[in-house]
């Protein structure tokens, strides 16, 4: 009742994300902000917020990516608290905040991107959009039904409102839950309650000064094991 | 064959009765309904997902799950994470068929680093790759009977399911949660003897999905239960993003194994990828059967012709993994696993999305649970499989 | 579709139930009566972490990188007689403390992977759950004793190109 | 006959005290037997093991748990009713028993309308179910108690159809006289077997076991309980004793009716007069009154062993697929064996 032998798509995976690109392109104009194929890999493209599902649209009809993968957010604040190892007895560790987007680059600190995929041409296309101070963007479901739970969980983990949404009511979160929990200022709690144990380090001999890092030669991991050592023995 | 051609046929009238069903409760006269809540807790859930459904006598009108009761948040936590401790925590989002779940993480890992795993290493991850598929879905087919009433076949397949965990066990020390896979390759070798005991436990598996097919499948009574039952058309289960099986019962031929190429063994191995043209429930459950056959298969050739060699690639003890982005997903035993990593150089990911299988899945179920009755919620969900971790995540 | 004369699937059940009674009551049932007897776990089993402690320089390598930090380690320097006779006397790492917390441990194994001394070992005992939930934190008299335990590492399959590790 | 006289309160203590045996004796077995060891083996494990050789006392064990288990009740619950619905299932299970003849002599009444006793006492107990799932005020055990008042009626009237067909070939509604026709009989002209109705009116007793199996409720029908569905149904919120008193009726009630398919279609306590070359039973009626029953016995085991089969096989129906499946086959074809037996009867 299939078949078996239906060709490894990974072959003309190239010609066809260029092929996607350049229908989006024609289909959005200059809605297109930004592009990028990776070859033998995966492509990325970047709209603009108000032809967000203008795009869904081009990607399903156009350009035949019938299949929806996924749809998210990303904040790209760097998180303050770092992996939650500060020693809670020195002061605050200064820690950049500087916004960097990843590729296709982008403006604004959250950006809500998604997936979506060809059942039978077998590629997909990462598609992002930047968003405004409203964290406004326009739903997808008239695209791709499946986008529901996604936009659900995007707006109860990161706070972006998706209009045209019929039910943004929270999925995970009990109803009135304060905060987004995914948002990187949103501090992680499992990391704060107790210190980190790998912040304690070997007490110094009676009389002798606090070791600096890399003092103590032969107990020091990022010596012994770092630079191009395999990790294969 | 003339059955594919009635199933069509028997596919749109199921969806014809399935809209007309619908426009039925909206016209009839309103009786006063019944909130039932299926869940938190109910045997029919595995987990703790809550149905709430309004009954009109014993039909469904509306139903919308609700999920978050196992909510742990393993997005945030990759955050605060390094890449090799990452492992760890995907082991545990579809718990059953764990081994797959290190796999799509560990390869994107490797996408954005440049270094791909030796060809042992390789082979060994697809074979493993494929036990614990083997280990999830048996578990499905012997749930599929308790959630219909028949009580023996989860113990048969708690019997032949244990095989399968000796085997991961005894490759990865891990029963359930084996973080096995590195970042370049795999934590260690086969251990001898291994692969004459998967042999063998491959044939004892083969001979579970006959009984299973005897049992459950063949059965007039399980037919009448799933047949017509809970129809996806493929249109709709591609819009959902429905994955795996669930999407192959719709007769949607879609496998990531056959249909990207990943460094992994599928490419040299002979394999069917089943579709069924119906969509229902049963169609679900058969494609399980049949793929759980195919994995035993799979397995079979790969052992076969696993290559000498290392199992690790050089890369450095300390992973720092270079900026960028990558999407990986396989096919899992659930369906579709992919994530999203984003790095930014540092030890851990800067933010990694995980698309599970489970949760497009059951995002079909308000749509797919309207018109039918209590007895068609369970088998429907049940043909569904989820795992709540697969969902919540 | 045409109807094949066939064994009905009722009927086809009925003999895979009456199948299985016969071959437990003949073969004997698949199950293991548990405190009576016991399956050996495979040697890699990760059952419990045992410590020599000899070995352990107190590096908090496996502190940094266990993900639920749940080990904990105290030491403190002491100057210990010199290798060579007219040597200085060496620093070294004394070890006061070593606590794995199996409450929270989720077994991955980490620990051990990394340790760079062969101080922790895994072990396929399982039998040490415990009433009281703070009696699961392992102080290291007692992950010491579990080295007893510990197995020599399974010979590997053909086409290995390593040697075995722990 | 007994040489003993014994005065009327004497014969009813006896027959109380007998009753209570003949019910719970074969429903002790049962579950030892079938539900722990049977299944068991079935699924590949030994079952209960610990508790006695081999786990026999773990029945008792078990009814020790029970006992000593908290008896809640749901506050909302119509707390009379409640108490009182574990108590109507299981009196119908005494009243079934009391027409059941063991032996020559040995029942405890010998009832001219036997059959149609049996066929009414019966459905009491759908009146304990359905008052059980209304009384316990959860959502759950309503659904149940509906779907068992709506089956069990259902399958009443095959079980009736079935039994007519016997009731025409032995001429007569009285179980003991049934019992005398089977053994007594002859099947054209052959009398090396009796008349065991099961060979006669094969058709009347798969209908008969099917409806058991649903009166029963057990799986295949097993809906009003279904525990993936409706987490035990109408006994979701019976707990401790009451539900002891639940579990015991139903492994009672199997073993009643296995009793009485074996009456009516196995020949009952007897065997083939044929065997022994008696002509009636009065020469050996005082020891086949005490061999009856251990023949009874093995013959009810051997239904409920075909009835655990069955539920431990099979996954379970719809509601609507089984009243489908009661009103579309089982009547029809119970009215056309009444039909062919008839005409049979008429032309024989």
């Amino acid at each position: 009742m299939s078949s078996a032998d239906t060709p490894v798509a990974a072959l003309a995976g190239d010609a066809l994300r260029e092929r996607a690109v350049d229908q989006l392109r024609s289909a959005l104009g200059d809605a297109l902000i930004d592009s990028l194929v990776k070859p033998g890999d995966d492509v990325w493209v970047r709209v603009r917020t108000d032809a967000w599902r203008a795009a869904g649209l081009a990607l399903r009809d156009t350009v035949g990516l019938d299949y929806f993968c996924f749809l998210s957010a990303i904040d790209w604040m760097p998180s303050p608290y770092g992996r939650g190892e500060d020693d809670p007895t020195q002061p605050p560790a200064e820690r950049s905040t500087e916004i960097k987007q990843g590729y296709t680059g982008g403006e604004t600190r959250f950006q809500v991107f998604a997936r979506v995929c060809s059942t039978t041409l077998h590629f997909g296309v990462n598609i992002k959009a930047d968003l405004g101070d409203d964290l406004m963007v326009q739903s997808w479901i008239p695209c791709y039904t499946g986008a529901n739970w996604h936009e659900r969980e995007a707006h109860e983990m990161f706070g972006i409102n998706f209009a045209g949404h019929p039910d943004l009511r929270n999925m995970y979160l009990p109803t009135g839950f304060e905060g987004h929990p995914m948002r990187k200022d949103f501090p992680l709690l499992a990391r704060m309650v107790k210190p980190w144990p790998g912040i304690v380090d070997v007490e110094p001999l009676p009389g002798e000064p606090d070791p600096m890092p890399g003092d103590t030669a032969e107990t020091e991991p990022a010596e012994i094991d770092s630079a191009g050592e395999s990790g294969g023995s | 064959m003339s059955v594919e051609t009635m199933l069509g046929d028997r596919q749109k009238l199921a969806y014809i009765a399935a809209q007309a069903a619908d426009a039925r409760l909206n016209v009839e006269l309103e009786t006063e309904g019944m909130t039932l809540n299926i869940g938190p807790q109910h045997p029919a859930t595995h987990g703790t997902l809550r149905i709430i459904c309004r009954l009109d006598g014993e039909q469904v009108i509306w139903a919308e799950p609700s999920a978050g009761y196992m909510h742990r948040g393993y997005e945030k936590l990759t955050e605060v994470r390094t890449f090799p401790q990452v492992t760890t925590l995907v082991n545990r989002i579809d718990w059953l068929g764990s081994f797959a779940n290190e796999v799509p993480f560990i390869l994107a890992a490797e996408k954005l680093m440049g270094v791909e795993a030796p060809p042992r290493a390789q082979h060994i991850r697809t074979i493993l790759f494929e036990l614990s598929r083997i280990a999830n879905v048996s578990l499905f087919l012997g749930d599929l009977g308790v959630q219909m009433g028949a009580i023996t076949p989860v113990f048969m397949a708690f019997r032949d399911r244990e095989y399968v965990l000796n085997l991961i066990e005894g490759a990865t020390g891990g029963r359930f949660h084996p973080n096995f896979d590195r970042i370049g390759g795999l934590f260690n070798d086969l251990p001898k003897g291994w692969i004459d005991e998967t042999r063998a436990t491959m044939k004892k598996l083969r001979n579970f999905c006959d009984e299973m097919d005897a049992l459950l499948f063949g059965n007039e009574i399980f037919q009448t239960r799933t047949r017509g039952i809970g129809v996806i058309p493929s249109e709709i289960a591609v819009q959902y993003g429905l994955s795996g099986p669930n999407l192959r019962a719709s007769g949607v031929d879609y496998d990531l194994r056959r249909d990207q190429r990943l460094p992994l063994a599928w490419d040299k191995v002979d394999f069917k990828v089943w579709t069924h043209p119906d969509g229902d429930s049963f169609a679900r459950c058969w494609i399980r059967l049949q793929e759980t056959r195919e994995s035993t298969l799979i397995v079979d050739q790969l052992l076969d012709t696993i290559p000498a060699g290392p199992i690790m690639a050089k890369v450095p003890r300390i992973i720092k993994v270079p900026e960028g982005e990558a999407w990986v997903s396989t096919e899992n035993p659930l369906g579709e696993m992919g994530y999203y990593v984003i790095s930014k150089g540092d030890l851990g990911p800067f933010r990694v999305k995980i698309r599970s299988a489970s949760f497009n899945n059951i995002s079909i179920v308000p749509w797919l649970l309207r018109g039918v009755y209590v007895p068609d919620v369970i088998t429907i969900l049940a043909s569904l499989y989820f795992i709540l971790g697969d969902i919540d995540r | 579709m045409a109807l094949k004369p066939k064994v009905p699937g009722l009927v086809k059940g009925l003999g895979v139930t009456l199948n299985t009674m016969l071959t437990t009551i003949t073969k004997g049932a698949n199950t293991v009566q548990y405190p009576h007897e016991k399956e050996a776990p495979p040697i890699r089993a990760r059952g419990v972490i045992a410590l020599r402690e000899d070995n352990c320089t107190s590096c908090m390598l496996c502190v940094r990188s266990c993900p639920d930090w749940c080990i904990y380690i105290e030491a403190h320097k002491e100057l210990a007689p010199p290798r060579r006779a007219g040597g200085a006397p060496r620093k070294v790492n004394r070890l006061e403390r070593f606590d794995i917390d199996y409450a929270l441990c989720m077994y991955c194994g980490i620990c051990v992977e990394v340790c760079p001394f062969d101080a922790l070992f895994w072990s396929p005992e399982y039998e040490y759950s415990e009433p009281k939930i703070a009696d699961l934190l392992h102080d290291k008299t007692k992950l010491g004793e579990w080295m007893e335990t510990v197995p020599e590492a399974p010979e590997l399959e053909a086409g290995a190109d390593n040697k075995g590790k722990k | 006959m007994l040489a003993i006289t014994i005065p009327y309160w004497g014969q009813s203590l006896l027959r109380v005290l007998g009753g209570i045996v003949a019910v719970l004796l074969p429903a002790g077995t049962i579950v030892y037997l079938f539900l722990f060891k049977m299944m068991s083996f079935m699924q590949s494990r030994l079952g209960p093991m610990e508790a006695g050789p081999y786990g026999s006392l773990q029945l008792v064990a078990e009814v020790g748990k029970w006992l000593q288990k908290e008896d809640i009740m749901p506050e909302r619950a119509d707390h009379r009713i409640f108490k009182m619905a574990p108590l109507i299932v299981l009196t119908s299970t005494f009243l079934l028993i009391a027409v059941v003849p063991f032996g020559p002599d040995a029942w405890f009444t010998n009832f001219d309308v036997g059959v149609f006793y049996m066929l009414a006492v019966s459905s009491v107990s759908v009146l304990g179910i359905l008052i059980a799932g209304w009384a316990s005020a959860n959502k759950y055990s309503l659904l149940g108690g509906l779907r068992a008042a709506g089956q069990l009626i259902a399958y009443e009237l095959p079980m009736v159809l079935a039994v007519i067909g016997v009731v025409i070939q032995a001429g007569t509604m009285n179980l003991q006289q049934i019992v005398f026709a089977q053994n007594a009989g002859e099947m054209f002209g052959w009398n090396g077997l009796g008349n065991p109705y099961i060979l006669t009116q094969f058709v009347g007793f798969c209908v008969f076991m099917v409806a058991v199996q649903a009166e029963l409720t057990q799986a295949p029908f097993d809906m009003p309980i279904a525990e993936s569905e409706l987490v035990s149904g109408y006994m979701t919120e019976y707990s401790g004793f009451r539900f002891l008193i639940f579990f015991i009726a139903e492994f009672a009630t199997a073993g009643v009716f296995a009793l009485v398919a074996s009456v009516l279609f196995l020949g009952g306590w007897g065997v083939p007069f044929s065997w022994f070359g008696w002509k009636s039973i009065d020469g050996v009626a005082n020891w086949m009154n005490v061999v009856g029953p251990i023949i009874m016995f093995s013959k009810m085991m051997l239904l409920v062993f075909l009835i655990m089969w069955v539920r431990f096989t099979y996954p379970r129906f719809r509601e609507d697929q089984l009243q489908r499946f009661a009103w579309k086959v089982l009547i029809p074809v119970s009215l056309a064996n009444i039909m062919v037996t008839a005409i049979l009867k008429v032309v024989f």
